[in-house]
């Protein structure tokens, strides 16, 4: 299958969404002449013109107040904000009227509105440009999220959400804008929310991975191997709906797992995996549900003090170990 | 002070429509409050009694394809725009019938159908999405208009800055169409902007701000009606600031406070109802038992409007379940 | 010991510091000539005057925004959001600047600020005037977050908060503001941060309920015992910090836990606390951690449906019996 | 163009400073460039040059007790306040010595003790800020003045307007300081907003608005000097729109494909530190020496403040964990 990157995946996407249906537009800051600050869009005012790919003010609670509205009205819109740490802008718009705008209606309210976010550190960008902010809406009934951690998910989620009728907080992570990968070319080829995906089969011990922290957990399943520990590595791909089975499944086989994310470990999308695991799986478990994720301390600007923040692979590699051992591990932070 | 064109250049019927709903509007606020006391409706209820010309002036200048967000304040509004006194009644009770199934209350009251995306509890939270839907006429190039209905309290919150600018920029076909009453809820609006009208917010923005008296029902359509010419000839927004008054308090039970027995005694002799009655008696235009016997058939809905509620059964509580999503992923946790 | 209410402590608490220390000023929507929309500031602009008791313009933003410039400014202020629905108004300044100011300053900030915030569902609410917000900021490093359950605690935990030079999300249950309750009147009266509270010993199971669950997990308690069961009841009091400490040791004990909350399940307190305790205690464990919270739908307005969303005690007791059986629950919303 | 009043009715000392701390901005910025691109810093940089009037015209207009917020192109900002170069460089590099111990980088440098509340990443998210540190003044009763740097994309945020609002019902010592470079990233601001002056806002909340040639800085000092003076005489907050223009990209490494070489070489023209040292010495105010003196005592000390960011120990990685709260609390999960 031909490779292309995770950036271009879902740029093809949306193009191909729009070429498709004219329904579909893309709004947000500097999405058009700049064709993105990552350059994801780059080329789409070219092909589509400044009316279906619209450079906005800035202004994050009309960016997607202005995007709800259109799809109440039968448009499907996808809106970008360029940095998840500026989500927070417009939170009122995301959790007060995206998410509860079919349920507040009785059922009647269709939301086909996909919000594009950038996530994760993508390196000295300091504390208000680096957050993961996966975990912030997950309390908030009616939004799905997606999480995607290859170029293929990328697509593939991208066009189950801009197919679908419920809004989609969609985050990218910055450092898989450059990974390649295979996609494939068919233009219905999609990836369902709540199935993920077993990235390695293995069976001593489950490494659940979020976004990101995907290519670095099987890295490190790759050196556990040489070590003689087979981990399975489980991608959930969509945190609403998370495919709970699949990994009650894999726990029940290795009874040992931990849950790496980019994510603050307080609260982050691990806790919500990882309580779900104590209700429905706590009689398989060997050892604690681990959590490898950024310590709760806002991203530091230097690079070292950031690495101390942020989950590492040698973080995975020592929480593998802690897992095979069964013990207890106390994590102050 | 009431605008000065004769009302004889309207047709009749749009003058009775007026009327009609404005009555409409205030006797299903009244009995709202009273089925609330007598315990058929639970929620809260912010009555929009003597405000009732602005809701009804520019929902009938508007297109019944044309699309409105509303208020927590927003019974007037809905009912303007052709939303039916039974299934808001039913709404208001909780009951099944209801236009949101009983789950969405006095504050989240919406058809689609009708063009009203939604009464709103959060402050200006539907001028945005009024401007959205303008954004999705105007891509279509369909000659249709989104008007957002607002508070002078709600013109200091974020979100109608930012809507106002992005559509000015775009030349949204959308009226911005703030309710000005004087308070927001117990702060009166001079305690929480500076300036004396509201509409030289547009300046801002580079469209118009008009200044209507919201208290005189024709006066109300006709800036609603030009701003929607405006709007579909592809000239952009408009700021409409309706100058009114609320006439009881922010909310059933609201002790009042923050202003004087006075001060509402004095906007009651503006009250819209008795002086549009009064205009059109005197302009010879109807007969009084014309007007009495809408004021009967209106008893009569309303009769009618809490039976149907009354009697409306309420929804199983396992449905509560459901719609949060268009689809249900079985067996996941959602 | 002089009983007073929830709501009544609150006051207490602000007009004692305002009245010893200068700094101390509230400000928000309707505080001052109403009184509070829930009556919690009556009086307070008639002793304190306008300087000290602002109402503001509608704006949550320039709420938590300006209140974070005084507190930089050597202030202490009080800022009321009137409902926790509206937090995400102000969400930006909340995350990205409140929390962060004193960390991405290298420390040298101190952030004095107090967002008083009511929560949870007072009846027939609906959907955008209903929910429990504890959880959204959780994620985000730099805020304490104090979930008050009794009237004795909202004096104390607020007192703490305003001695304090940290940011304090401070969550009012508006249903428990008429609640009565014992409130030392010693003006120098706080409760500290990070240590729970057993409101109940019990042997058999452990319940850590927050803020308006506490009373319904002690009236659970209660029947409980009458069947035999003696439950604890832990009240962290603050979620941010939590006493980790305090909840191993009850969980050491009864090898069985409970998690009760109003918030939404998915992604509430609940699940930190649950994935703390699979980290931490997983060797104590008996039986599956379960949660008892408001299901993951939007809080529908009607009673019935209302009820159905929202966790009652049958809940609890619920839950209690199926941890005495040390059986796996499924729930699937 | 220049402002007509001629510049011997200032101090010499001051025309100086201005000069001095103009071009201590653009060379300190020239030099983080070239810094960056040998590996020192290893963040982003969103560059100022050509923007050295608005912050020096602005902060020598206040006093040193007045405070300002800044924004992601805050580094002349802060040099203008009295940031230490060598302070700056070595928070640049993520060094220990740095002035937020190399946590908070260029978007976040602060110095409480100078009045430097922060540079901030959130567009528009110092503007409230600055209003709230204005209402601590104003409730103590000191003749303190903020000001809030933003640019033309922030005035689209709802923070610019709700805090606009509110510092001007209470009236607060605030001057709102928009820097409009025509630009907000590679939006060019007749893309982004539908009038042609945004101090033209001011009207929405009623305070004065007024437009300066922010390639000027004398021009820029006085309306700032203006502006702190209505605010210290309790007339309330200003909004000042100075019309400038960076020379650079949005970022280092931007391909600046939003504008074309022509307008860019156009603004050079305008360049505001050439201007101003030809005025001054067009108008006989000091000789070539002393500007070159001063342009050699900046270098020498930027090369100092450079190598001592280089020799700068790095923090250590550990502190990564300290400075999120005030206290500590030991054994507790934080
Ligand atoms: C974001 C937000 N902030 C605060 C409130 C509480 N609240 C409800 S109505 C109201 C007053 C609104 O005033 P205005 O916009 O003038 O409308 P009016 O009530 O006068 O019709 C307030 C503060 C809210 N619902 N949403
Ligand atoms: C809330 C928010 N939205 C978007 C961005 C991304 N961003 C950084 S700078 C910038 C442009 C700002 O334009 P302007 O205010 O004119 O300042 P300038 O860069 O021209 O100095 C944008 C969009 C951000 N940092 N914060
Ligand atoms: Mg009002
Ligand atoms: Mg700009």
């Amino acid at each position: 299958m031909r490779e292309i990157t995770y950036s271009e995946a879902i740029r093809e996407a949306m193009s191909e969404e729009m070429r498709r249906d004219p329904r579909v537009f893309l709004m947000g800051e500097d999405v058009g002449v700049f064709g993105g600050v990552w350059g994801v869009s780059a080329g789409m005012l070219q092909e589509f013109g400044e009316e279906r790919v619209r450079d906005t003010a800035i202004s994050e609670t009309a960016i997607v107040g202005m995007g709800l509205g259109a799809a109440l009205c039968g448009m499907r819109p996808i809106v970008e904000i360029m940095f998840a740490d500026f989500l927070m802008c417009a939170g009122d718009q995301i959790v007060n009227q995206v998410a509860k705008a079919r349920y507040m209606s009785g059922g009647k309210a269709d939301v086909p509105l996909v919000i594009r976010v950038t996530t994760g550190a993508p390196g000295s960008a300091a504390a208000q440009h680096s957050q993961s902010a996966e975990s912030w809406f997950m309390n908030v009934p009616g939004l799905k999220i997606a999480v995607p951690a290859t170029p293929a998910d990328a697509k593939g989620l991208l066009k189950t959400a801009l197919r679908g009728r419920d809004p989609v907080l969609f985050f990218e992570h910055k450092m898989l804008y450059a990974l390649r990968g295979p996609v494939p070319e068919d233009e219905n080829f999609t990836v369902p929310f709540g199935e993920a995906a077993i990235r390695r089969s293995g069976d001593d011990l489950t490494i659940i991975a979020i976004g990101g922290m995907v290519p670095k957990a099987l890295q490190a399943a790759e050196k556990l191997a040489q070590e003689g520990i087979q981990a399975e590595v489980i991608d959930p791909r969509t945190l609403v709906p998370l495919d709970v089975p699949t990994l009650l499944e894999s726990v029940a086989k290795t009874g040992r797992v931990m849950i790496v994310h980019e994510a603050h470990r307080r609260s982050g999308p691990g806790a919500e995996i990882a309580a779900i695991l104590a209700e429905q799986a706590v009689e398989y478990l060997d050892a604690p549900i681990l959590r490898v994720a950024a310590k709760n301390v806002p991203i530091p600007y230097s690079p070292s003090l950031e690495q101390t923040v942020l989950p590492q692979e040698e973080d995975i590699l020592r929480a593998a170990h802690e897992l095979m051992r069964g013990v207890k591990v106390a994590e102050p932070l | 002070m009431d605008a000065t064109k004769s009302l004889s250049s309207y047709p009749t019927s749009l003058l009775l429509e007026m009327f009609r709903r404005m009555t409409l509007i205030r006797e299903f606020e009244l009995r709202a409050i009273e089925e609330r006391h007598r315990g058929l409706i639970p929620g809260f209820i912010h009555s929009c009694v003597g405000q009732e010309a602005t809701a009804v002036g520019a929902c009938l200048a508007l297109n019944p394809d044309d699309v409105i967000t509303s208020t927590h304040r927003g019974h007037g509004h809905l009912i303007a725009k052709g939303g039916e006194a039974r299934y808001m009644m039913a709404e208001l009770a909780g009951r099944q019938p209801g236009y949101c199934l009983g789950r969405g209350g006095s504050l989240h009251i919406s058809d689609f159908n009708l063009g009203i995306l939604g009464a709103n509890g959060i402050v200006g939270g539907g001028i945005p999405i009024a401007a959205g839907a303008a954004l999705a006429f105007k891509m279509r190039g369909e000659r249709r208009v989104a008007l957002a209905f607002f508070g002078d309290g709600a013109a200091n919150e974020g979100a109608f800055h930012e809507a106002a600018n992005q559509s000015a920029v775009w030349k949204l076909p959308v009226i911005f169409f703030c309710e000005n009453n004087l308070y927001g809820e117990g702060t009166a609006m001079h305690r929480s902007t500076a300036i004396q009208n509201l509409a030289d917010r547009a300046v801002a923005y580079g469209f118009p701000g008009v200044i209507v008296d919201g208290n005189d029902v024709v006066a109300v359509y006709e800036a609603v009606r030009q701003a929607a010419e405006r709007a579909r000839n592809g000239e952009g927004p408009t700021l409409i600031e309706a100058k009114t008054y609320r006439l009881r308090g922010h909310y059933e039970g609201d002790p009042q406070v923050y202003r004087t027995p006075q001060e509402v005694e004095e906007w009651k002799r503006r009250d819209p109802i008795p002086r549009f009655r009064a205009r059109l008696l005197q302009e010879q235009l109807v007969d009084e038992s014309t007007l009495e016997e809408i004021q009967g058939e209106i008893m009569a809905q309303l009769d009618e409007a809490v039976l149907f509620a009354k009697q409306a059964s309420q929804p199983q509580s396992e449905d509560a379940l459901y719609g949060v999503y268009a689809d249900i992923h079985n067996g996941l946790v959602f």
